[in-house]
């Protein structure tokens, strides 16, 4: 019942290459800055809109705001300088640059790492996952102008990272994977507190459940809203979750499992509507399965071992000529370090694959044609981008 | 009814007692929505010092003279509402400029703050100022819509377009209220009241997320305290309208409180919980809710 | 109607406890690890710089704090919080885990100048707290552990004068060098100041010729050192604060292994044109060869006076071979030859030629005699025919003449050269007897011995008995019988403290501990003197003395203008001290020629 | 991969396959066989996912490495196709054709190597460095020590000294 359709009659066609030409001067279109800063946009990136009433007709994603030139930094510092840096390229979930960063080097300098360490890699990226998707849920929510949750969900994380604190030294980089194996063993009587703050987590994703998945207004906000074709996955690079809400059963942990992820039990999560709805819903049962894991990991991790191969000096570290490509499974999709040696001490070429490049910006340009505004600021959080991974 | 120029400091104390409850109001209000999220909140007196602070800053960006109009306007509408509105029933101090067709009156001052609103944020030239605007005003005339229904179908219920009288009808225990008297009236009135209290699921022409601010966006400094002072006093009046019309109006300050509060409680307690709809939503929304059980009330008196 | 509804649930929070810190600048303590602000222990902290090195971001500086000393610069990091990154591998690399964090991270200040500081210096409230960063176990960033050095077994060895140490593969020094974390306070350790850093990076870079070019600018024994050396830059090494210290002796020792010898000219390169002068130079070992080193290559003539058959002084006469082999020692002493350095063996001063012809015929004379007397105890019984000192026996061996060499003996001291004439000695009990009868005892006790502790280790290994805190009392002779007169053992008393309170040497013993090392031979091994005899009267007279020693300033000048005098007969015995010195002279005698010159023109 | 590898080896004239992982190689093609190899890798073989496509600047070859990385997500193998041009006028076909999302990475390339990639959609729009007049700052070449003293000022008051040197000016002043 009073369905209103937009009169898109009036909008310019787009050119083979998807641009448009939109004559501003004839006071048909707006162009909008929708960011940087913006509550609406997760981190310091910006979508320039050109709106014909409420309507988007064509969106460009704009970065640069943050442009710290990291790969380019990686260059210049020694393999072992290089690592109090991979971390900074992703703000909430840091650890899956330092492992991915110390595999490769590991790789190719022909490391072993010890079994233990592994295990407390595994628990580390859990952890870190866990802790992005509960800014997900907050920024989902939030960008449709439910605070409450995300409240709920910074509370839940900062017990997240009170244990992140306690194991590693830090709360948000906690540079803790070190090319070679970890700095640490578990504290004592971790694994009691770990199992109390995932108790709390999940009454608190009980709450999240009723108030957010079972709430009539988000409902209609987001079911049918930023629907993405199944078929574009592969022409636009999306993975993970966003792609699994789709109906694909990429996950990097069972495709390719790397660390300890073959011996832990677990299916990958996947959805069916491929639109906001579905990848919210993803990612909600998602952290469900992180919870999971951490428990497994707990029980299965041995008793405090060997946590750490015996490397070269690090200040003199030289490593062969190579190249190899790590990858892992993010909260927001494949990330994955490729990684060039030339014999020196320094790195020829590190290239960080983050799955927000691909996903904010060709795929979110795409997207983003003939969306209400309204609903900009939630399809641009529904496929969880965070800018550092495109402008590393 | 005789004019009395006492009325007029009386009148202005009325203010007084219903500003400083306002602050500590929406002081309130905002810790219980922290608590809800499990923080402590703000300070009891935090509200007062960021009118005191903004209030004291002055600014050099000139957009024209609407652009400075526009939230004195905006607080004309809520000061304007206050005075003509009997605050406590049977109170002579308190009864304000209450006359035999107030409540025509306070109908236009509920409309009145938000058209020079928009008048004042349309001059300032934002997109996002724009874009409110627009937003705000359809939705608001659509949240009107089953509130005006509901009001019409009040006067016609008590054949009367005084609010003092509409209040004197209800006297005689709490089942004489309209809320009981005409249920479906006070539903469509509380339909549009929720689409005129500025919280979610209504308030896309603010949302943050969304446009930034909305119309307010250029505001600031003295313009922008102006504008909180009348976000604070505009939600006591409405619920003054509403609590005369509907819940019996009050015979003195303590049941005010309370009756005030209560009514203030049910936008928060629905905002807090869910999303906002987006404006075309929210106009359906009202459509489909609102203006049938407004017709309906209408077509039971 | 439920997804209406369900909503509200979220109320259900109102009336708990919120979950917010209320006072989070006081309230909130960083965890048991947290890394925070950093402390340092300024006694541990040598000030090696390494945080500095490792640092991504520039954040430490080392600043001056206290003077330098052996193994300490003086200098600590200071810490620029504008640019740390709190990575703490500054923490993880410390060489003496001096360098922590503490957990407090909480400061706020208006100055952000006050956001630099040097930790353990500038007085903080954490400087005191227990909690926080620390290297968990050891530390990992560079290895701990010295690579092994191959040897020969004892029972391979103890038979023969074949060199023991079998150096380092370049596999071996390729791990061994890349421990090295370049922080270069061994160089002011070390005597001759040798660029420890410069060539051990030159074994990382498989650039032997760099290396050994850079050894050969400080040091024309490196062969010598590369066996024999104190390594007193080992005790002044960061990494043995956390480990063992750098295999440095073993690694100069593999870079000459590595370049083959015919190309050792070639590298060093021609000394610089002859400048007409001509120096002479009294004694062929480390101090003399140095100093005629130096001065050749400066251009200058250089005649070498050696009183033995061959030249080199005491590591020939004094190092047994298996230490140092004596063609490696020759390959030094042909390098030196190669740069134009006349060395005249055979010639005693006094007797073939006397230092008032030198002073005539040269234009300076350098005095380096070494210390090739032998001290005796002067105990009861040290005139017995079966009594002897270290130094001339060890000579006798080197150059082949006949020593005896009965069933049991002891050695009294506990010094290298006790350890050199006991294990030569033994080898030869070996060849002889088919089994070693060697004792020594030494006046210290193992927590001071004197002797390298690989010397002790090698000489046990080797079936020699030392007993420690013995101080010799008598040595016991027959007083009658055929073998009146000759020598039945030594007596000793336990010595309970060498020094006495002002720190003068004045043993004390215990005299209920007394033992009786039965021996038919003592071999004295508590000191050497220098053979001042050959000087002459009138210049013995002229010479100003010091302590039984030649006088001499800090250039090695002795009171008299025209001469100089380097090496163990200043100093006292230490191969490489010997070294340095001759660089001193040589610099100073070259400073002096070139005023002469000046003046001349 | 092996196999594969024998499959395409004559056909799109492949240099020698470099096993990194057993589900991992890299393979040199040349310029005339790239576009067709990866169609085929694309339509034929199963290699549909464009994981990344970056470039690694041989400097002293006086060399732009472009490496294609594709995921087989079917046997969950990868292969990154290594294609050598040279630095001087950098330029290389577009393949947003085949990857639209290729279009970013090309935009990219273009600003941080300079690497022209002719025909692919607004490739000489600004992507990060917006008003940047330097040489693209990825090359080897591009010095950000140099650039970063010349353009900002050092904290005041910091000076640092080395041990050796320190102990040396301290302990011995004179030298030897």
């Amino acid at each position: 019942m009073f369905k209103i359709e937009p009169d898109r009659s009036q909008y310019p066609a787009h050119n083979p290459d998807g641009s448009c030409d939109i004559d501003l001067s004839s006071g048909k279109y707006v162009k909008i800055w929708h960011g940087p800063n913006h509550p609406g946009i997760t981190g310091n990136m910006s979508l320039e809109l050109t709106i014909c009433g409420d309507e988007v007709v064509e969106g460009r994603t704009r970065v640069g705001y943050l442009h710290r030139g990291f790969e380019k930094l990686m260059e210049r510092r020694t393999f072992i300088q290089v690592f109090p840096i991979v971390c900074r390229v992703c703000v909430p979930e840091p650890d899956l640059n330092e492992y991915c960063y110390a595999a490769a080097i590991e790789e190719l300098a022909g490391i072993e790492v010890p079994d233990y360490a592994n295990w407390m890699r595994t628990l580390i990226l859990e952890m870190g996952r866990f802790n992005s998707y509960m800014m997900y849920l907050g920024g989902q929510s939030g960008s449709l102008g439910m605070g409450v949750i995300g409240q709920w969900t910074t509370y839940v994380r900062d017990l997240m990272l009170d244990r992140f604190e306690e194991l590693t030294g830090a709360r948000v980089y906690h540079m803790f994977i070190l090319p070679g194996g970890v700095r640490d063993v578990l504290p004592d009587g971790f694994a009691a507190r770990m199992e109390e703050t995932l108790k709390t987590a999940e009454r608190y994703l009980d709450d999240v459940d009723k108030v957010m998945f079972q709430n009539a207004v988000f409902n209609k906000r987001t079911r049918g809203v930023g629907y993405i074709d199944p078929a574009l996955f592969d022409s636009y690079g999306v993975t993970g979750p966003t792609a699994r809400a789709g109906g694909a059963t990429t996950d990097v942990r069972r495709d390719a499992p790397y660390l300890k992820y073959d011996e832990l039990d677990f299916e990958p999560v996947t959805g069916t509507d491929s639109d906001i709805w579905a990848r919210a819903d993803v990612r909600r049962r998602d952290t469900r399965l992180s919870i999971d894991l951490i428990r497994q990991i707990l029980v299965k991790m041995q008793k405090p071992g060997e946590y750490f191969a015996k490397i070269p000096n690090v200040l003199h570290w030289k490593i062969p000529y190579g190249e190899t490509y790590i990858r892992g499974e993010s909260s927001r999709g494949e990330y994955g370090y490729y990684l060039v040696t030339d014999g020196t001490g320094y790195p020829r070429r590190i290239n960080v694959r983050g799955p927000s490049y691909t996903h904010a910006m060709a795929l979110l340009e795409r997207l983003i044609v003939n969306t209400n505004i309204s609903d900009v600021g939630a399809l641009m959080v529904s496929l969880h981008t965070y800018p550092p991974e495109i402008e590393r | 009814m005789s004019f009395e120029w006492i009325q007029i400091p009386y009148a202005l104390l009325t203010l007084l007692i219903v500003f400083v409850y306002g602050v500590f109001m929406t002081t309130i209000i905002r810790k219980m929505g922290a608590r809800a999220g499990g923080r402590y909140g703000i300070r009891l007196y935090q509200t007062f010092v960021d009118l005191a602070k903004n209030y004291a800053l002055r600014s050099h960006i000139s957009h024209g003279i609407m652009f400075y109009l526009g939230p004195v306007f905006r607080l004309t509408g809520g000061v304007g509402l206050i005075l003509f509105v009997p605050t406590i029933y049977g109170s002579v101090m308190h009864q304000n400029f209450a006359f035999a067709g107030d409540l025509v009156l306070a109908l236009y001052f509920v409309f009145f703050g938000t058209l020079g609103m928009a008048l004042g944020a349309g001059e300032s030239g934002h997109p996002y100022s724009a874009v409110g605007i627009t937003r705000g005003l359809s939705q608001m005339t659509a949240a009107e819509l089953p509130f005006v229904l509901a009001v019409f179908a009040v006067s016609l219920q008590y054949q009367t377009l005084s609010i003092t009288e509409i209040v004197a009808a209800q006297q005689g225990g709490f089942l004489s209220w309209t809320l009981f008297t005409n249920p479906i009236a006070v539903v469509a009135a509380m339909i549009g009241f929720l689409g005129t209290m500025m919280r979610s699921p209504f308030d896309v022409f603010l949302a943050p997320q969304e446009i930034p601010i909305g119309p307010p966006t250029e505001f600031h400094s003295a313009y922008l305290a102006l504008m909180q002072t009348n976000r604070i006093l505009f939600p006591i009046a409405k619920i003054v309208i509403y609590m005369n019309l509907f819940f019996g109006g009050a015979t003195n300050w303590p049941v005010f409180f309370l009756k005030v509060f209560l009514i203030y409680l049910v936008s928060a307690l629905v905002g807090v919980v869910f999303p906002r709809f987006r404006v075309e939503q929210s106009i359906r929304f009202f459509l489909i809710w609102g203006l049938p059980l407004g017709i309906l009330s209408i077509l039971i008196v | 109607m439920r997804d209406v509804l369900s909503p509200f649930t979220a109320w259900k929070h109102l009336f708990r406890e919120p979950v917010t810190v209320l006072d989070p600048l006081n309230d909130r303590p960083g965890a048991d690890r947290y890394r925070g602000f950093h402390q340092n222990d300024l006694e541990k902290c040598i000030g090696c710089g390494t945080c500095e090195v490792i640092c991504q971001n520039a954040a430490i500086d080392m600043v001056p704090v206290s003077d330098p000393e052996d193994g300490d610069s003086g200098l600590r990091p200071m810490i620029d919080y504008g640019r740390c990154c709190w990575c703490a591998l500054c923490v993880d690399v410390c060489m003496t885990g001096s360098l922590t964090m503490s957990n407090d991270y909480v400061w706020a200040d208006a100055n952000p100048d006050v956001f630099r500081f040097t930790p353990g210096v500038d007085p903080k409230p954490w400087n005191e707290e227990e909690k926080g960063y620390q290297r968990p176990g050891a530390r990992v960033l560079a290895s701990t552990e010295r690579v092994h050095m191959g040897e020969r077994t004892a029972k391979d060895r103890i038979d023969n004068f074949e060199e023991i140490v079998a150096g380092y593969t370049r596999e071996e020094a390729m791990i061994e060098a890349d421990r090295c974390v370049e922080c270069g306070l061994c160089v002011a350790t070390c005597p001759a100041h040798m660029d420890i850093p410069d060539y051990i990076k030159a074994i990382r870079e498989q650039d032997y010729d760099k290396g050994l070019q850079l050894l050969y600018q400080t040091n024309p024994f490196s062969e010598v050192c590369g066996r024999v050396c104190t390594h007193n830059c080992e005790t002044a090494c960061a990494a043995r604060h956390d480990g063992d210290p750098i295999a440095i002796r073993w690694l100069k020792r593999h870079i000459t292994d590595e370049v083959p010898y015919e190309r050792y000219v070639d590298l060093i390169g021609k000394p610089e044109a002859a400048t007409g002068r001509k120096v002479a130079i009294v004694g062929s070992g480390p101090a003399g060869l140095t100093t005629a080193y130096d001065l050749a290559r400066m251009g200058h003539k250089v005649v070498v006076y050696e009183a033995r058959k061959s030249p080199g002084g005491m590591p020939r006469y004094g190092i047994p071979e298996y230490r140092l082999p004596y063609d490696m020692l020759d390959r030094d002493i042909d390098v030196i030859r190669a740069m134009g350095v006349e060395i005249v063996c055979n010639t005693r001063i006094g007797e073939d030629i006397t230092m008032e012809t030198l002073r005539a015929d040269n234009d300076a004379v350098v005095l380096s005699i070494g210390l090739h007397l032998g001290r005796s105890t002067r105990i009861p019984g040290a005139e017995s025919p079966d009594v002897d000192t270290a130094v001339p026996l060890l000579r006798k061996i080197t150059d082949g003449e006949e020593v005896p060499v009965p069933e049991k003996l002891v050695v009294i001291g506990g010094g290298n050269v006790a350890m050199d004439i006991a294990r030569s000695m033994a080898r030869l009990q070996q060849v002889k007897h088919g089994k070693v009868g060697v004792t020594v005892t030494a006046l210290e006790s193992f927590d001071h011995f004197l002797a390298d502790a690989d010397e002790v280790r090698e000489s046990r290994e080797e079936g020699i008995e030392i007993f420690d805190a013995r101080g010799p009392q008598e040595i016991v002779t027959f007083k009658s019988g055929k073998r009146k007169g000759r020598v039945k053992g030594l007596r000793t008393w336990l010595c309970d403290s060498i020094f006495d309170d002002q720190g003068r040497f004045n043993p004390h013993y215990d005299e209920s501990d007394e033992l009786v090392h039965p021996a038919d031979m003592v071999i004295e091994a508590i000191g050497q003197a220098a053979d001042v005899s050959i000087l002459g009267k009138d210049l013995t007279e002229a010479l100003e003395w010091t302590r039984g020693r030649i006088r001499v300033d800090v250039d090695g000048q002795t009171s008299e203008p025209w001469l100089w005098s380097a090496g163990d007969c200043v100093n006292g015995p230490d191969v490489v001290h010997a070294v340095a010195d001759g660089h001193r002279v040589a610099q100073s005698i070259n400073a002096m020629l070139a005023a002469k010159e000046e003046a001349a023109t | 991969m092996r196999a594969l590898y024998d499959r395409l080896k004559d056909r799109f004239q492949l240099g020698e396959l470099t096993r990194q992982r057993p589900d991992l190689g890299f393979v040199t093609v040349g310029r005339d066989h790239l576009r067709a190899l990866l169609v085929e890798l694309k339509d034929v073989e199963g290699f549909t996912h464009l994981v990344l496509f970056t470039a690694v600047d041989w400097l002293e070859d006086g060399q732009f490495q472009l490496t294609y990385l594709l995921n087989n997500r079917a046997t969950a193998q990868d292969l990154g196709v290594r294609l050598m041009i040279p630095r001087e006028g950098a330029s290389m076909d577009t393949i947003h054709d085949l990857w639209p999302t290729a279009e970013t990475y090309q935009r990219e390339l273009y600003e941080m190597f300079g690497i022209d990639f002719p025909g692919s959609p607004r490739v000489d729009e600004d992507f990060i460095l917006e008003g940047w007049t330097d040489l693209p700052p990825n090359r080897r070449d591009f010095d950000t020590k140099e650039y970063s003293e010349a353009t900002f000022a050092e904290r005041a008051g910091r000076e640092s000294h080395d041990p050796r040197d320190h102990m040396k000016q301290k302990l011995y002043p004179d030298g030897e």
